[in-house]
Formats: C-alpha cells, structure tokens, sequence
C-alpha cells in the first residue's frame, strides 16, 4: 500500500489486531487489547474519546488534508475565515514575523480576532486597509518564508 | 393584569428555546420571531409560531423595535420575554411595550433606564446604601480631568465605557504616565461601539472576584435575593464558566447575606421588579462592591435555578402577570453546587477566532445531573450574524467537586463537529488545581491562557493509531463514492503519472 | 476494603451506561461485558474497557457467571456492578464473587438468599416487625391446600409465584370456585418459567397503590431510609411510570416515617447493606402491608436521586468500598416532585408487541429539569434478545403538577423514528384527571386501557394537510435518487403501461 | 399531477402558501399561517407535533404504504414480527373471528404478545402449534373474509 497516514503531523501505522465497528456515520467504536475508544472522523478532525488530532491522508488516488498546510511552499496566505471588518494592522510589507504573530485584527461575529502568521518570515504584500470590510475568504496577507 | 396567554420571545438561539420550553410547561402559546439567517433554526421548529422579522442583520431583526412590535401585534401575543442581550436593556423597548399595551416580562423601563448607564446606577446603588467601588460618579470625555481623577483615586484603576458592555470600551492603566493614552483608546472604542465616549474611572481591585447576586421582586413590593453566582472565570472580559455557590462563601459566614442584603437594597432603590442580577466585585478577604446591574434575565441563570430549584423564567412570566412572589426570603435555600460552560463557535486554538459554519455531527451528553441548554441540531448552520453561543452545558451535584468531575464526565461526552469550538478550553480549566481549589479572579484565565497557549496536551501514544485506523475506514467507504465519478478516476490518474 | 479501582458491569443498556457515568466521575474505570448482538451498544462504545462474553443469548453472556467472572479476571477489574435483572438478584452470583475477591457492589448474598424468595422474605419481615398481607409464609404445590387457605384469608385473593418476578405466575382470584383452575395456571405458568411452581396466596388488596422505599445500609451497621417512590402505573404488572414522593404522602402525615421505619426494620433483619428497596402495598387510607424486597439497584432509582440530591451509584461504590454512609436519617430531606417514564420498543397500537429494529432517526429532550437516561443512538439496532427498554425519561420540578407539565413537554420533544414505542401511551396517562390528581392504584392502567384501547387521539383537522406537504416534499426529494438507478425508471415506466 | 397522498387513510391536500425548510434529513420545519409545525417523516410513519400519522402514496412512479392494508384483498396472513416462540393457540381452523380477536400468543423479548386478527371472518388455517419457535416473518395464522 502507498497509502500513508498522517496524524497529528506524523507517520502512524494502525494496529492490525483490532475490532472495529461504525456505529453512526463517521462514528466508530473500536476495541483494541481490551479498551474501549470512541472515534469521531469529520472532514476536518478526528477525535478519539475527546482527543481532537488533525489529519492527512496521502494516497495515489486521493488527497486529502485537514492541518493547514500553510508554509509548506515557503509562502503562506493569510485569508478572512469569515466576513468581517478589519479593525487594526499589526504589522507592514517587509517586516520579519514570526510564526504565532499577529498579523492583522478582523471584528467578526461582535468579537475582535487576531489573525497570526503560520509561518516565520517576511510580510510581503498586506492587501487590506483598517476598517475595510472583507468578505470570507478575502487575501488579507501574504508571508514568505525568508532567504 | 393577568397572566399572559400568548408570549413573544424576541430573541434567537438557546435563550429563545429555553423561555419557549417554559411557556409550553405553562401551557400558554409561544411566538418565536427570526431572521433570514434564522428560518431553520432551532427555536423556530419548536415554538407554536413564528414570525419573520427580515434580513440578517440585527438592526434589521432583532434590534428592531417597530417590526418587534407588528409581529407580536400580527400574532395577538399580549406579553414579550426579551431573553438576555438585543433588546432586553434596552430601556426604549420596554416603554414601547408598555406603550402598546403589551406585557414587558422584565423590570419597568424606568428601572431599566436607572440601572442602564453604569454611572446611574452606582448612584442609585450608592443612595440604596450598597459598598461601591471609589470612582467617578459621571462619565468622562477628556483625558486630563480624567488623569486629576486617578491621581487622586490611586492606581491601578479601569476605565470603563459608561455606556459599555462585553468589555468594550475597558482598560487597564496601572502607572499615571500610561493613562491619557488608555483613556483615548477606551474613549474611541466606546464611541465605535456605543456612540458614546464618556468613560468612568474606577479603582482596581487586585485579584477580585466576580460574584453576582440573583435577585427577585414582583409588583407588590416584595424583593428577594436567591443567592450568589461566582463568574470570575472570564476571557478578555467575557464571562466563561458560572457557578452557585461561589467558593468565597464558605470561607466567610454570613458574606452571602450581607451581599445578599446590599443587592437587594439596590434593587429597591431603583424601585425594581422581575428578575435582574446586582453584579458585585469581591475581595478573598470578602470585601464587596457594587460593581453594575443587569435588568434581565442572566446567560448564567440556570446555575441559580439548579441550586434553588426554581425555575426563573416561570417566576418571571408569573409576576409579570401580577402574581405575588410564592416564597420569602426565609424560604429560599440552596442544595449542591451548579456549574455552567458557554459552549462557543470558536477556535482556540487561533486565538478564539469565531468558527461559523455546518454543524456536521453532534453527540450531546446527557444522563445524571446533566442539563443541556442548546440552540443548535446537527445539520445546522451557525450564522456569522450573531453572538456565536452554541449552547450552555450545565451540571448539578451534591458538592462542588462532584459537580466539577460530572462536568469532565459531561464534556467527554460532548462531540461538535465540522466547526470548531472551545470545548477543550473546558478541559483545560477544569483540570487546573487553582480552579478546582476555587481560587479564582476575573483575571485567573487571561493568565492562565498566557502561561498555556498551546494548551491542547498531547494525546496518549497508543490513540494516533486508534484514529489512523478509523480514518483508513472511512475512507476506505468513501472510495466506492468515489468510483462513481469516472472523470475523478482518470484525474487521480493522471496526477500519479505526473509524480 | 478499600474504594475499587475498576470496576466491570454485568450489564447493558441504559443502566450499564448510567453506573459507567457515575464511574467516570468518581475517577475509576469501568469495564463493559457485551454479547453478539451488542458489540455497537451505546455501553460499550461509552466504557473504557470491554470484554466479550459470547453469543447473544443472555444465558450465554449476560447471565453466564463464568465468562463475567473471567472477564474481571481478565481485565483486572476489583469490583462487578451487576445493574438490575440479568444476575442481579442472584445469590450465587453475589457469593461467587465474594469467593473470587471480587467485591460485589450491593448486599451480600446472604441477605439475597433471605430475600430473593417472597416466602422467605415475608418471615423476615415479619420478625423484623414489618406488616405484611394476611397469607401463606410457604409456598404451595397443591390446589386443594390452596383452596383450603385461600377460603381462611377470604376472597379476593392473589396467586403469586414463590421464585416469581414481571408478573409471571400471577392471578387473581375473586371467587372460590375459580380458584383451582387458576392455581394450576399459575403454577403451570411459574414451572416453566422459573423451574418452580410452588405459589404463594396473599390477601388482595383492593386498590391498592404500589409504594415502595429505598433503603440504603453501609458495612458498619448504619441503614437509612430515601424517601418512598409511587410506582402503581403498572401494566400487566410491569412498572410504567414512577414518581417520587408519593401523592399519598401529602395525605397522611407521619405515613413517610412509619413506612421508611419499616423498611429499616425489614432490612435489618436482614443483616442488609448497599442499596435496596422495600415493596409495600398501600391503601388510601394509609394502611400497608410489606410485599416483597428487591436486593438491588431499582430501575426507578432515578427519581429518588432527583428528589434527594443523592448519586445511588456512587453510595453503592463507596459503600461497597467499606465507606460509612455519609449522612444519618436526619439528613436526608426531599425537594419537589420528580416522575419517570420507562420508554419501551413496543407498540401500543398492536397489544404492546415488541418493536425491535433499526433507530433510523432520534431527537432526545433536554433543558431544564430533564434527566434522560438513554441507552440507544441514531442507527442503533434495537436487539430482539433482550428487554426492549430504550431509555428512562426522568423530570423534576418543584411540584408534581409544574413535573407533569414538564414531562409532558419533554415527551414531546422525544422523536423516535424506525421503531414503534409507547410515547404516546405517557401522552395518554399524562392527560388523565385522575392520574393528575394523583388517584392511583395498581390497576389503574389496565382499567384505563380497556376504557381507551385506541387512545391515539385523533389529530387536528390542520396537521394532516401540514404532513402531506412534508411528505411530498420527501419523495420529491427521493425521486432524483431513483434517477441514478435506470433500470428502475424503465421498469416504473412499464409499470405505468400496465395500468 | 395524478399522485395522490393519503394521511391517516384519507385524501389530503397540501397548502400551497407554506413556507417549508428540511432541517435534517426527513426533519421539516413548516409555517403555515402563522403557525410552526415540526414534522419527521420515516419510512412507516409521520410526526407532527408529536402527532403520529399513518401515510400511503400512490404515484404512476411509486407505491408506497405505511399503514397495514391486511384485508383489502379479503384475507389477512398472520406473520411473526419478531423470533418467538408459540405459547397459546386462541382459535382453530374453521373458527369465526372478529377483528381484534386473539388468534395466537407469541412470547418475544421477555412478553407474552396476543396478535389479532386485522379483520372480520373465518380462520382458515393455523400454521404453527404450541412450543414451536417461529422465526420473524413465519405465517401464523390465515384468516379469510367470511363470505
């Protein structure tokens, strides 16, 4: 199988010896050496009894991701996740950032939020002015990674 | 005045379904009014009717007194329950009702409008004869008489957005050099958010704790307290986690009773009926003051509910049809302790950044001690428009530490998917000895958040592959799907070649 | 003794779940037994760990004492919860256990042996000083004896079978010259039923309400009682609805001690601890007489927690743990009014058969004052080898009547689709002015079923025009699906030639 | 439009001036002058309000029935519901019944369960004697139109 599995980040290899059953849809109970584990798969999450871990599936015939992948071509987007008002610029074009920085500050849904770069690097393009409304999905910023 | 037969109930979401459920055990009609957002949502299929308002917008829906007013006319309801939020202070709303002969199930506007600003209301609170934070007793517009003030006040103070609300309008200043600039910001951001920029300064009270008082009254003169809820767990000013009894009581007999006493005397002062809260900043040495009063019902009412074993919204509907408080002051009693969890749309894990969108599956827990008041169904669609409040978690036992160990067991249980939300944010503080110690201040989270950022603690080792091989499975019934859509096949195809 | 770390219930359904709660809270593990059939059950996908047991027949699993007693051993579990049913009441269970270093969590097996048989635990009543029903203290093979005792008693009377349980070699019998052939039913019907045929005659009880109390005992000689629980919603028998206090408590002050003080006294002579429960027959005029005891966790346990403020399950853990009860008689104290109805698989339209099936759609209630104990999910496929109890819906509020309105709200907010249930059934009752006024008896369902055997109210004339219009929307819906499949337009299109 | 819809076993026309929304899958929430009604459809029945109903369509492209049509072709088959085993025989072959009558008693799931006769007439056949275990689905009981 060419077929890898990526959770949380990193390689992992399934136990063999395990019964597993789907209860409900994207529901699962699996029993592995005598524990008990609820599984919820969702487009973007898995969750074992609680524990939220991240995705992603390489494989020849599908492709499918849940963690952003932001950076991993030296460039990262920063975009609204949602339609709101831009309320403060933390930052300018040509400024080194670190990943975790706020980058830009959006007033949605009555409440104020810090978008932070996913990635070290350097602003290159901020495409947004204070107090500019943006639709969800907008390009607010863009980062690359430095040298 | 009379009970009401039909009831309107403008506003949206839990709050909206939890007063419906009510005015159904009551078996009076209920109206439920709604946005285009709305149509699906939850508190729509469950009342007896409905009316639309308009577009999304708040002031297009629920903010908006005259399309309030036709609907509740259209639907011949003769009282209105404003939930908490939207119109429910809004002073103007409730003289409307008055006005057009409607039932205004809260307090009179005139209370509403003593008890609205915060500078009134100290005033008032103050004349009642309840302890009050030193500060000013006016708002203030302009930063140097602001600066006189704090000197003579001594820091740190806050100022406070007198018109304010959700932390809107709030800084911290804790040197004099810092406290012309804070006060612009806090005098712009309120005039944003409020149109109104004055500002009242008050001093700080380190490490306080946020203890509110429910208190009762009805027409005849009758005023009540049902006890304390402690909300000092609080995120930039927004309360998190609520709870009755607060910790503070047992460490200091008689306290609930003095709070108690200054909570109803403020009440009194603004000549109050109907439910409303006297929200008090406290000390761990006990030391109270009056800090504001909410003229509504709480979001964090049902922790008092569960302690007392009332049921607010009932009392509300009854003494607003004139009835006489059932009880006095002696016959109130608490039994056990009652925490509340806001469940929230929202990402912590990126700064709580909203997180709208399809709820795509939704377990809830239930069983022993458990009550959950939500406004959302699998399938539904969270509307960016509004407050993003999921619902409210909320658990009874026979002590605090049992209750905190139901409310672990309650959101283990609890599985929201396809948006995020601040569930593990739950997890995390109900672990924290300091909370489970109740040692608490309305600063306790900001910090703990700062010392945790990435508070998500890394799952066991043996549940990535416990996971791995759930996913291999879905996908594994996903493919057939797949192979339906040849031209997917010869993409996929075609992507391998290129490799 | 020491509090168990693990513990395993040998059990299923909503109990197994609700004891697997209550374990999570206290910070132990529980480990879930499951059969074929229940590999998906809602207990063992909510447990930390589980054991296979076998096939699905309860004799193979759920009632097979070496594959539990293995399956502890296997997983280390130190304590085995046994619910209520399956091995629950079972002595050489209990003792196997106690042999094996398991605690058991509930009385001894001694004190099960003492009251598992009716007879048996009849004398021991009585020498504790309980008052029973004037009848036989053996158990009778033979009709002509019976006839003979049963003119002595004078008529009506009841034939019960010794080993007896669900009502199952029950008569009654009004006259002498039916007696006889009634015997020999019964008995016939308990021999197979219980590989014993030997039967018991008691006096009947005309009207006579079912009230029973919960009794709990520590290790170290301390019994208290919870309060009473009115359990006379029966049909065939069967428990259907339960509530706790009993409306006839309000009636005859005093009655709630002197019933508690019997139940004490009955299960002292018993030497008994953990939880447990005294059956009593009651008259309206306050008079009662001992009926049976049940030496375990009761279904209806949940009704007594809600008026106590108590988790039955964590005493029964902590005292199986060698804990003292935390509390005397004179701590415990009852708050409002909480009912129960027992939501079963079966359809009251078709004499109650059981619907067992796939669960294609579920809304449960919740809000305020509701507790669901629930052992199913959407998807989940009821089985047809066991009880068909889906779910325990249980409502508190601050009086009976605000408890019936609550329940009744709730109830409608409960969907169960796929399935046929008795929903309805508790909508009927529910409505009944004598129910309301609390007039109840042992018979009264029976009687209320035969006056209404269609009881499904008609609907208003507005609601089937309002199904019509989602059910076309429905197969409109469906229609495009069908369109992927050509084979079935063309054989619709023929079809359509046909006619 | 020739399909027909019938509720509870009588004809009925939909409103045309209500406004319909399918929450979940087979969960409508429909206003209809003013009034909110909540409506599940499942594959044997619908709820509105808590209301159940009974429904049948008939459709050039569809049949579809929920409630039980035994006795419209003047005989009704007896079937198991479920695995059980036969405790009492209530009739005989030749006997007359009425609908609503006890024909065979059927211990399932821990009960003991009467199934009655859909219909007025004689009983033709019993297929089973009792002791017998009955798989789910097996023919109990024939009873035909007397007449």
């Amino acid at each position: 199988m060419s077929r890898s599995t990526r959770i949380n980040g990193s390689p992992v290899v399934p136990p063999s010896d395990a019964s597993l059953v789907e209860c409900e849809p994207g529901v699962y109970s699996i029993l592995h050496a005598g524990t008990s584990f609820e599984v919820y798969v969702t487009e973007n999450c898995i969750e074992v009894d609680g524990h939220p871990l991240s995705y992603e599936i390489k494989d020849p015939r599908q492709w499918t991701r849940s963690a952003g992948l932001a950076g991993v071509l030296g460039k990262a987007t920063i975009t609204a996740p949602m339609p709101g008002k831009v309320v403060r610029i933390l930052t300018a074009a040509g400024h080194v950032v670190t990943a975790g920085q706020g980058i830009v500050v959006v007033e949605a849904m009555k409440m104020q939020n810090e978008l932070k770069s996913p990635i070290d690097g350097v602003v290159v393009k901020i495409a947004v002015s204070e107090n500019e409304g943006v639709a969800a999905g907008a390009v607010l910023a863009v980062i690359e990674v430095a040298g | 005045m009379a009970l009401p037969r039909k009831i309107l109930i403008a506003n949206r979401g839990e709050i909206a379904l939890r007063v419906i459920r009510t005015v159904r055990e009551m078996g009076l009609r209920s109206v439920a009014v709604y946005s285009d957002a709305d149509r699906a949502a939850l508190h729509v299929r469950k009342a007896d009717e409905a009316a639309h308002l308009g577009a999304s917008p708040s002031s297009e829906s629920y903010l908006n007194i005259p399309k309030i007013l036709a609907a509740a006319r259209h639907h011949n309801a003769d009282a209105i329950h404003p939930g908490y939020g939207f119109l429910s202070e809004n002073a103007a709303f409730a003289a409307a009702c008055e006005d057009a002969g409607i039932t205004f199930i809260g307090p009179s506007s005139k209370s509403i409008g003593l008890m609205g600003s915060k500078t009134s209301a100290r005033r008032v609170a103050k004349a009642g004869g309840a302890p009050i934070v030193p500060g000013t007793e006016e708002g203030i517009t302009d930063a140097a008489e602001a600066e006189t003030i704090a000197n003579g006040i001594g820091y740190p103070v806050m100022l406070k957005a007198v018109a304010g609300g959700g932390g809107k309008g709030m800084r911290r200043v804790d040197r004099a050099e810092d406290l012309r600039s804070l006060f612009d910001s806090a005098s712009s951001e309120a005039l944003r958010s409020f149109s109104d920029g004055s500002i009242y300064i008050e001093k700080l009270i380190e490490n306080a704790r946020h203890v509110e008082v429910q208190i009762f009254g009805d027409h005849h003169g009758n005023l009540v307290h049902l006890g304390e809820r402690e909300c000092s767990v609080q995120r930039r000013h927004q309360k998190v986690i609520e709870e009755s009894p607060s910790p503070l009581m047992a460490r200091h007999p008689g306290l609930r009773e003095r709070m108690g006493d200054a909570a109803v005397k403020a009440a009194r002062a603004a000549g109050y009926f109907n439910a409303g809260t006297v929200e008090f900043l406290a000390s761990d040495s006990g030391d109270f003051y009056f800090l504001e009063m909410n003229t509504r019902l709480q979001v964090e009412h049902p922790v008092t509910e569960l302690v007392t074993g009332l049921d607010l919204v009932r009392l509300q509907i009854e003494v607003a049809g004139g009835a006489k408080l059932p009880f006095a002051q002696s016959d109130i009693s608490l039994r056990g302790a009652a925490i509340e969890c806001r469940i929230y749309a929202e990402d912590p894990a990126n700064s709580f950044f909203p997180s709208p969108g399809r709820i795509t599956s939704l377990a809830e827990p239930s069983g022993p001690g458990v009550r959950l008041d939500s406004g959302v169904y699998p399938g539904w669609t969270v509307p960016l428009d509004y407050d993003p409040m999921l619902s409210k978690l909320i658990v009874w036992a026979a002590t605090r530490d049992q209750a905190i160990a139901r409310m672990q067991r309650a959101l283990a249980e609890y599985h929201i998917g396809g948006i995020r939300t601040n569930l593990s944010l739950f997890r995390l503080i109900l672990n924290e000895p300091s909370f489970r110690a109740g040692d608490l201040h309305t600063g306790y989270l900001d910090t703990l958040l700062k010392t945790q950022p990435e508070f998500q603690p890394a799952p066991p080792a043996h549940v990535p592959p416990i996971a791995a091989l759930a996913l291999n499975q879905q996908k594994k019934q996903e493919a057939p799907a797949a192979a339906a859509v040849p031209s997917a096949w010869l993409a996929a195809g075609r992507a391998e070649q290129l490799r």
